[in-house]
């Protein structure tokens, strides 16, 4: 009852993705997959669900041999996978409970051809019970978060035999994500082989019977429960990788760049203010849908200000666009790498230079060697793996795509940085090598980072504020953010009591 | 073409009224549906001059539809103006087939036809023709007596329109009956801008076969598209062009310093629409009017033109009396 | 935006009444501009609002209607079949030949056209899923192919009775029934209007209420997507073009039996027509999206106005004008209430 | 698949090599199976390759490929302007017009016809940017406004030097200096030609090598990342809406004077050819996406072919035929050897 991959390999010119992997997956496992970005992680999912076809190797189930390359053939095998980029998982323009029965819809429910409106609602939430999402609203409507659990909703509702999670909980607060561990162990108790990639190691050790670690491509190592981090992280960034150092204290702390005074994260919530230094970096969490990224595209000009003023080293700061907000020396990395960053295509150094195109004009023209050097800069900064500057981005994994996105903004040495959720999808490595250039910035430069991971604050934060549904539910410094009290601030217990100071 | 010439007087023998006015005229109640087939095009454009001048004359509203070359759309139109109860109706080109379902409705609805440059298919309706084979014959004369009877010719067709395929029926026996000329290639385009495409197929034939002594271009819009070729290749002196319809820009195409269109053979479309429309007036008076009208065409050359010092239509049909037609269905209470 | 926050909570009813006001507006704009047409011209000329005429406009946009119902469903998985026009156009010849040139029946002649369909079909679907040449190229290419060799197969002539075909004049004629299809009736309502309603229903249930319906929305919203829920992406695409060929040789069926003969370019102005129908749907009921009562009503919306303004006698190169300006107003007013909405 | 995983890693060398074949034949595919048909044309007919020749075909692109340049333009944001062809009859009558009937000078022609142009785009502006109508149907809207425009400016006549208007014949002819435009030279080159020479070199640098050009290749890949990363999506959509409109404009001009009067429809034909040159640009050098070179070669392609099969006496009804099968051909080549590589 194993499903078996034997030697498999995949090529993508001359990159090896995969080189020659041999694992097992027994029924009832959760076995976790990990890797730093570019391991060959979603390109071993991509061969088990069917999506793609290995260069060379085998699969089996039950001995039995699989001719993958379809998905549909994978999921009529059993196979449900939930893909990294949740973006191929649903359908803009349809609604959400449309979204629901896409696979109903390739397979054929037992209702056969004819469907009505209320049928498609009835089958949706049979396949969705307790989200509580709105079926007939459009799926574009929803946050990242929600389309996520949209997705995870359908592989789950399958009969399974894998069931394949890749970074499943990047976009999910700690509360989704404990109520998706719960349901991974409740299948995996049912005799599902689970699948599991995540870059949060706290997740991998509590969930998983096993781990596998993939580096450049190749197995490199197994371990059993009990997990050692240690080990792991070891294996994990190989002899030649370097164990993340902890976090510098802040060094000096400057002027005041940016002061917001009745602002509010949305129209419904509470008018607040706050300040940012030079040299500081200021966290904002709260659960999903509490309003930090409203918060900061305010911030970077990409939505108009709901209510109060701004101002950015003491001039007043009214950005109509992010055109504005890049002018005045704002710099805003949003949240969704695929729908808000990437454009499909392009090469890597075209991503780089897109928001700073003036800069490498050379007598009226663009001049290509100057945006390569910026391109390579980036590269070299944030350990960008992938086949270099002029490969379209589609060619790099996961997080060397976001290590790109959120570095281009770098590039320009704004003074104030808005990062939103900028280390979805980023291995461990990479997270302490982009946490440690933003504070190297933070010298001259003051910094916002939205998150809803606490351990990404503790990395990086000084002090955090938290939202809970649209209003601000306590600013705290970052020796005081224990998970307890961050908890209690972001469920909305402490707001009545006035836990802001 | 300096176009300062006085505006000519009408050279139309003017005949005196010989019937008083019918009531129905006299109160301007008479409606009469023109359904076309195309609207586009010198000729097209002065046929329905022609038409409206005549329709002021008689006091009579002309509705006009036009197919815009869908003739689909066409027949419907005309279906359309039967349930509309016009007096008259007059059908301008078309193809038969096509056609001639809705005009049987309109004859079972007793509305009077007249049907132009189409058969109608019955008996009831009025046909009236500009004799499309006989204007192919004369400009193939020229054609042939300037040639000397031999020679390599580019000819400009496009099936699927009734005239052009009546004058293509001719120039085929023309060819059997005088050997020594020779069709050495063949194009044509019709479109929107037939003219420049015309040319630019015309340049590349007269490219590829440089001893080519005339163009047949019996369609004006051919016939200008094949002079923009041959004055775009500076062959003005070696090669003519001999065309077909007439109007006031063509004369001005044909006139021009070395220009290569020497001759055309054409009614006046102006004419022609006058005609249709007095035939369609005639009809709802109750008059006779012969069952089959003909309208016979005159041959026009280059230097005709050039020593009349010729620049418009109006002038044309100064000196061309056989241009204009009075006394085919002449309408007895009007001056026309 | 700014006024909004300023109103506060003490204007959200009026506003909420607005928005609501704009949001039916919206989804009825097209609608209500049509119907005020309506109303307008038959209060103009009383012979505008008769069952008569109301048969010659339904009459006047069967065709384009048919044609664009196809084209809509190649939209709705993100394709757009530009050869739909040249379709209509080698079908017409195909009949007309089979039964004037090889004095075959009609019913082979049906057949014939509607093989030609598929053929379109066939050569859309191979250039764009085979071969994966983006849509709109590949269309272009067919129609290029399909317009040529419409014309190749009569050496570029018109195909009528009694023509003449290497000296003798060609043997068949249109039998009576296929000519039936053109200008007969059904309880009184021309054969072309019934086939209109009928392929409008089929095309509205297949696209609305089945399987296969929402499996071609899921394609056109994000193709990557429904290929890993295990839609079969290439075969639902290829449907979509073998419902625009079928119906493109329905139209051309049609337009051939109410030619009589087959004419060369007869399909060339269905291109453009029926895309506009298609078009124009999007903006009704609020879909934004290809719809198939929305291309009927934009079928209707075209045919209505000419219809009109013609029986107003207003001047026939004042109707395109006129066909744009209601146009653009209709979707101005429609798309700007959408986002106030 | 399972031959690809057979084959392991002992097929890879020569795989390689055929790869890299694949992918050079991608990117020249079309300029190959170009390149053909001129040895080919050459070799049948001598005259075909001459230099009296090559601008005989370079004029005959002229107009077409400077309207096919602006549509390339408009394309790159991810729109698509319908509305170029009836900007180019529309400008085509304002010219002759302002000459012929208003008697004004040939510099006050071009000026009404740039205005023309410009008028165009803005409407096309107005309702995609400002009032967010889809682009196809917006420029539908205006294609019909304009198409109707044009004809209602001159009550669907056509205006040609000595044409009556109002009982006496029109005052004003085309000035020597406009027609000039039309059949000049410089230095032996049709006027035409040098200005599509021009425009294309401009129109390739401005989308190749300057920031605006990225800016709208940004906007057309992914238009909420261009905005997110400080390019202000609707002048860039304006701009590219108004370079479409001032190109339509100069070849409306051009046309205009090579014609020597203002004819109802002259547009007409420009949209489909000017958007089928731009389209098959697409498959120029591995582009796949609008781009000026393949935008010129696309319209060079129809060119070279229609006057190299006029030469070679293939009857006219079978230019299209071949047309469209050799733009088959070159498309599956290069879409199918894109997918090898
Ligand atoms: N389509 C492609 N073309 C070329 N190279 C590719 C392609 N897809 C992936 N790769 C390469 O394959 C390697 C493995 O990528 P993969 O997406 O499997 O990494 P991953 O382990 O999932 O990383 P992450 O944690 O960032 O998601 C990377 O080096 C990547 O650049
Ligand atoms: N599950 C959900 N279903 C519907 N709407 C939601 C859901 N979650 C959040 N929203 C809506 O999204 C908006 C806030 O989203 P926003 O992206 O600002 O939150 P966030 O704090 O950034 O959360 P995230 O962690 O997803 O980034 C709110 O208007 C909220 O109503
Ligand atoms: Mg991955
Ligand atoms: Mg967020």
């Amino acid at each position: 009852m194993t499903f078996a991959v034997t030697s498999v390999s995949k090529v993508y010119g001359a990159t090896t993705a995969l080189s020659s992997v041999t694992l097992d997956l027994r029924p009832g496992e959760i076995v976790g997959l990990i890797g730093t970005n570019g391991a060959g992680k979603s390109t071993l999912i991509k061969i088990l669900s069917g999506a793609t076809a290995p260069s060379s190797g085998t699969l089996s189930y039950e001995g039995r041999p699989l001719a993958f390359g379809d998905p549909l053939d994978a999921q009529e095998a059993g196979v449900q996978t939930v893909h990294q980029n949740i973006d191929d998982g649903v359908v803009f323009g349809a609604s959400v409970a449309e979204n629901l029965m896409l696979d109903a819809l390739a397979t054929g429910g037992p209702r056969g051809w004819f469907l009505t409106r209320a049928q498609v609602r009835a089958a949706a939430s049979a396949v969705a019970p307790g989200l509580g999402l709105p079926l007939d609203a459009p799926v574009e409507s929803l946050p990242a978060s929600a389309r996520q659990q949209i997705v995870i909703a359908r592989a789950l509702a399958r009969r399974a035999r894998l069931l394949i999670l890749d970074e499943p909980t990047s976009t999910l607060s700690e509360v989704e994500a404990g109520a998706l561990a719960f349901r991974v162990r409740e299948s995996a108790a049912a005799g599902v082989s689970v699948l599991y990639v995540s870059h949060r190691l706290s997740e991998i050790e509590a969930l998983c019977d096993r781990v596998v670690v993939l580096r450049d491509g190749e197995l490199v190592a197994m371990f059993a429960a009990p997990l050692d981090r240690t080990a792991i992280v070891a294996a994990m960034l190989g002899p030649a990788g370097a164990v993340p150092a902890p976090r510098e204290a802040v060094a000096h702390v400057g002027r005041e760049v940016l002061m917001a005074d009745g602002v509010r994260a949305m129209p419904g919530g509470d008018a607040f203010g706050f300040r940012v230094r030079a040299g500081e970096v200021l966290g904002v969490t709260g659960l999903v849908g509490a309003g930090k990224t409203e918060l900061l595209e305010q911030l970077g000009g990409a939505r108009p200000l709901v209510s109060g003023k701004l101002s950015l080293g003491g001039a007043p700061y009214e950005p109509k666009d992010p055109r504005d907000a890049i002018a005045a020396g704002v710099a805003f990395a949003p949240e969704e790498r695929a729908a808000q960053a990437i454009v499909p295509g392009w090469s890597v150094r075209a991503h780089v230079t897109l928001p700073w195109l003036r800069r490498h004009i050379r007598s009226g023209l663009l001049a290509r060697h100057s945006e390569s050097a910026a391109a390579r800069h980036v590269i070299d900064l944030f350990g960008v793996r992938g086949p270099g500057p002029d490969a379209p981005i589609e060619a790099l994994s996961g997080g060397n795509q976001q290590k790109v996105v959120v570095g281009r903004w770098l590039a320009g040495s704004p003074r104030l940085l808005v990062l939103d959720e900028p280390f979805r999808g980023v291995d461990v490595a990479a997270r302490a090598d982009i946490g440690r250039v933003v504070r190297e910035r933070a010298r001259e430069t003051a910094v916002i980072v939205a998150s809803s991971d606490p351990q990404e604050l503790h990395d990086l934060a000084d002090r955090v504020l938290v939202l809970h549904e649209g209003s601000p539910a306590g600013e705290l410094p970052i020796a005081d953010a224990t998970p307890d009290r961050l908890a209690v601030l972001m469920s909305g217990a402490a707001t009545r009591s006035g836990g802001r100071e | 073409a300096a176009p300062s010439a006085p505006p000519p007087s009408p050279s139309t023998a003017a005949a005196t009224p010989t019937a008083a006015v019918p009531a129905k005229f006299a109160s301007g109640d008479v409606r009469i549906s023109l359904v076309r087939q195309l609207s586009s095009g010198d000729y097209f454009e002065q046929w329905l001059a022609g038409a409206q001048a005549e329709a002021k004359a008689l006091n009579v509203k002309l509705e006009i539809s036009s197919g815009d070359g869908n003739n689909d759309k066409q027949a419907l139109n005309l279906e359309q103006a039967v349930t509309a109860k016009p007096d008259a109706i007059i059908v301008d080109h078309g193809f038969a087939q096509t056609v001639q379902p809705a005009i049987k409705k309109a004859v079972a609805a007793k509305i009077p036809l007249v049907a132009f440059d189409v058969d109608p298919g019955t008996a009831e309706a009025v046909t009236l023709t500009q004799d499309d084979h006989q204007i192919a014959k004369q400009v193939l004369g020229a054609l042939k007596a300037d040639t000397g009877g031999s020679g390599g010719v580019v000819y400009v067709y496009v099936a699927g329109f009734a005239p052009l395929d009546r004058r293509n029926e001719t120039w085929e026996q023309f060819k059997k009956d005088n050997p020594g000329i020779k069709q050495v290639a063949q194009i044509g385009v019709v479109n929107g801008s037939t003219a420049s495409a015309v040319a630019d197929q015309a340049k590349a034939a007269l490219q590829a076969h440089p001893g080519v002594k005339a163009i047949l271009a019996p369609y004006d819009e051919f016939a200008k598209g094949a002079a923009l070729a041959v004055k775009e290749l500076g062959l003005a002196d070696k090669v003519k062009i001999y065309g077909a319809d007439m109007s006031t820009a063509d004369i001005g195409v044909m006139t021009e310093p070395n220009s290569p269109w020497v001759a055309t053979s054409a009614t006046d479309p102006a004419n022609v629409g006058r005609v249709a429309v007095r035939a369609a007036a005639l009809l709802v008076a109750g008059e006779q009017v012969d069952r089959a009208l003909t309208v016979p065409p005159s041959l026009i050359n280059q230097k005709g033109l050039r020593d009349a010092g010729i620049s418009s239509v109006e002038q044309l049909t100064g000196a061309f009396p056989g241009l204009t037609t009075p006394d085919v269905a002449r309408v007895p209470w009007a001056a026309s | 935006m700014s006024a909004a926050v300023q109103g506060g909570s003490r204007a959200a009813p009026s506003r909420r009444v607005a928005s609501r006001a704009a949001a039916v507006a919206y989804r009825y704009g097209l609608l209500g501009v049509m119907a005020a047409m309506i109303v307008l011209f038959s209060l103009l000329r009383p012979a505008f609002a008769t069952y008569p005429n109301a048969l010659v406009v339904l009459q006047s946009v069967a065709v384009v209607g048919i044609v664009a119902l196809g084209v809509t469903v190649s939209m709705t998985t993100g394709g757009f079949d530009l050869s739909a026009g040249a379709c209509v156009g080698a079908v017409v010849m195909v009949t007309a030949l089979t039964m004037v040139r090889f004095n075959l029946t009609g019913g082979t002649a049906i057949v014939a056209g509607l093989l030609t369909g598929l053929l379109v079909a066939g050569v859309n679907v191979l250039l764009t899923v085979v071969a994966k040449v983006p849509d709109l190229v590949a269309t272009l290419g067919t129609l290029f192919l399909f317009q040529g060799l419409a014309l190749i197969v009569t050496g570029g002539q018109s195909v009528a009775p009694g023509m003449t075909v290497d000296g003798a004049p060609a043997p068949g004629r249109y039998t009576e029934g296929f000519a039936w299809l053109g200008g007969g009736t059904i309880v009184s309502v021309p054969v072309p209007v019934v086939a209109f309603a009928l392929l409008a229903a089929a095309v509205y249930v297949l696209l609305n209420h089945t399987r296969w319906g929402r499996a071609l929305y899921a394609i056109g919203g994000n193709a990557e997507a429904a290929r890993l829920a295990g839609i079969r992406v290439a075969r639902y695409r290829a449907l979509g073009y073998a419902v625009s060929g079928v119906c493109a040789a329905i139209a051309g069926i049609l337009l051939s039996a109410r030619l009589g003969r087959g004419d060369v370019g007869a399909g060339d102005p269905y291109l453009l027509q029926s895309v506009a129908a298609a078009l124009i749907g999007f903006a009704v009921l609020g879909a934004n999206r290809p719809n198939a009562l929305g291309t009927v009503v934009g079928a209707l919306f075209i045919g209505v106005m000419i219809n009109g303004l013609t029986m107003l006698n207003a001047p026939y190169y004042a109707q395109t004008f006129v066909q744009g300006a209601l146009l653009v107003g209709a979707l101005v007013t429609s798309y700007t209430l959408r986002r106030i909405r």
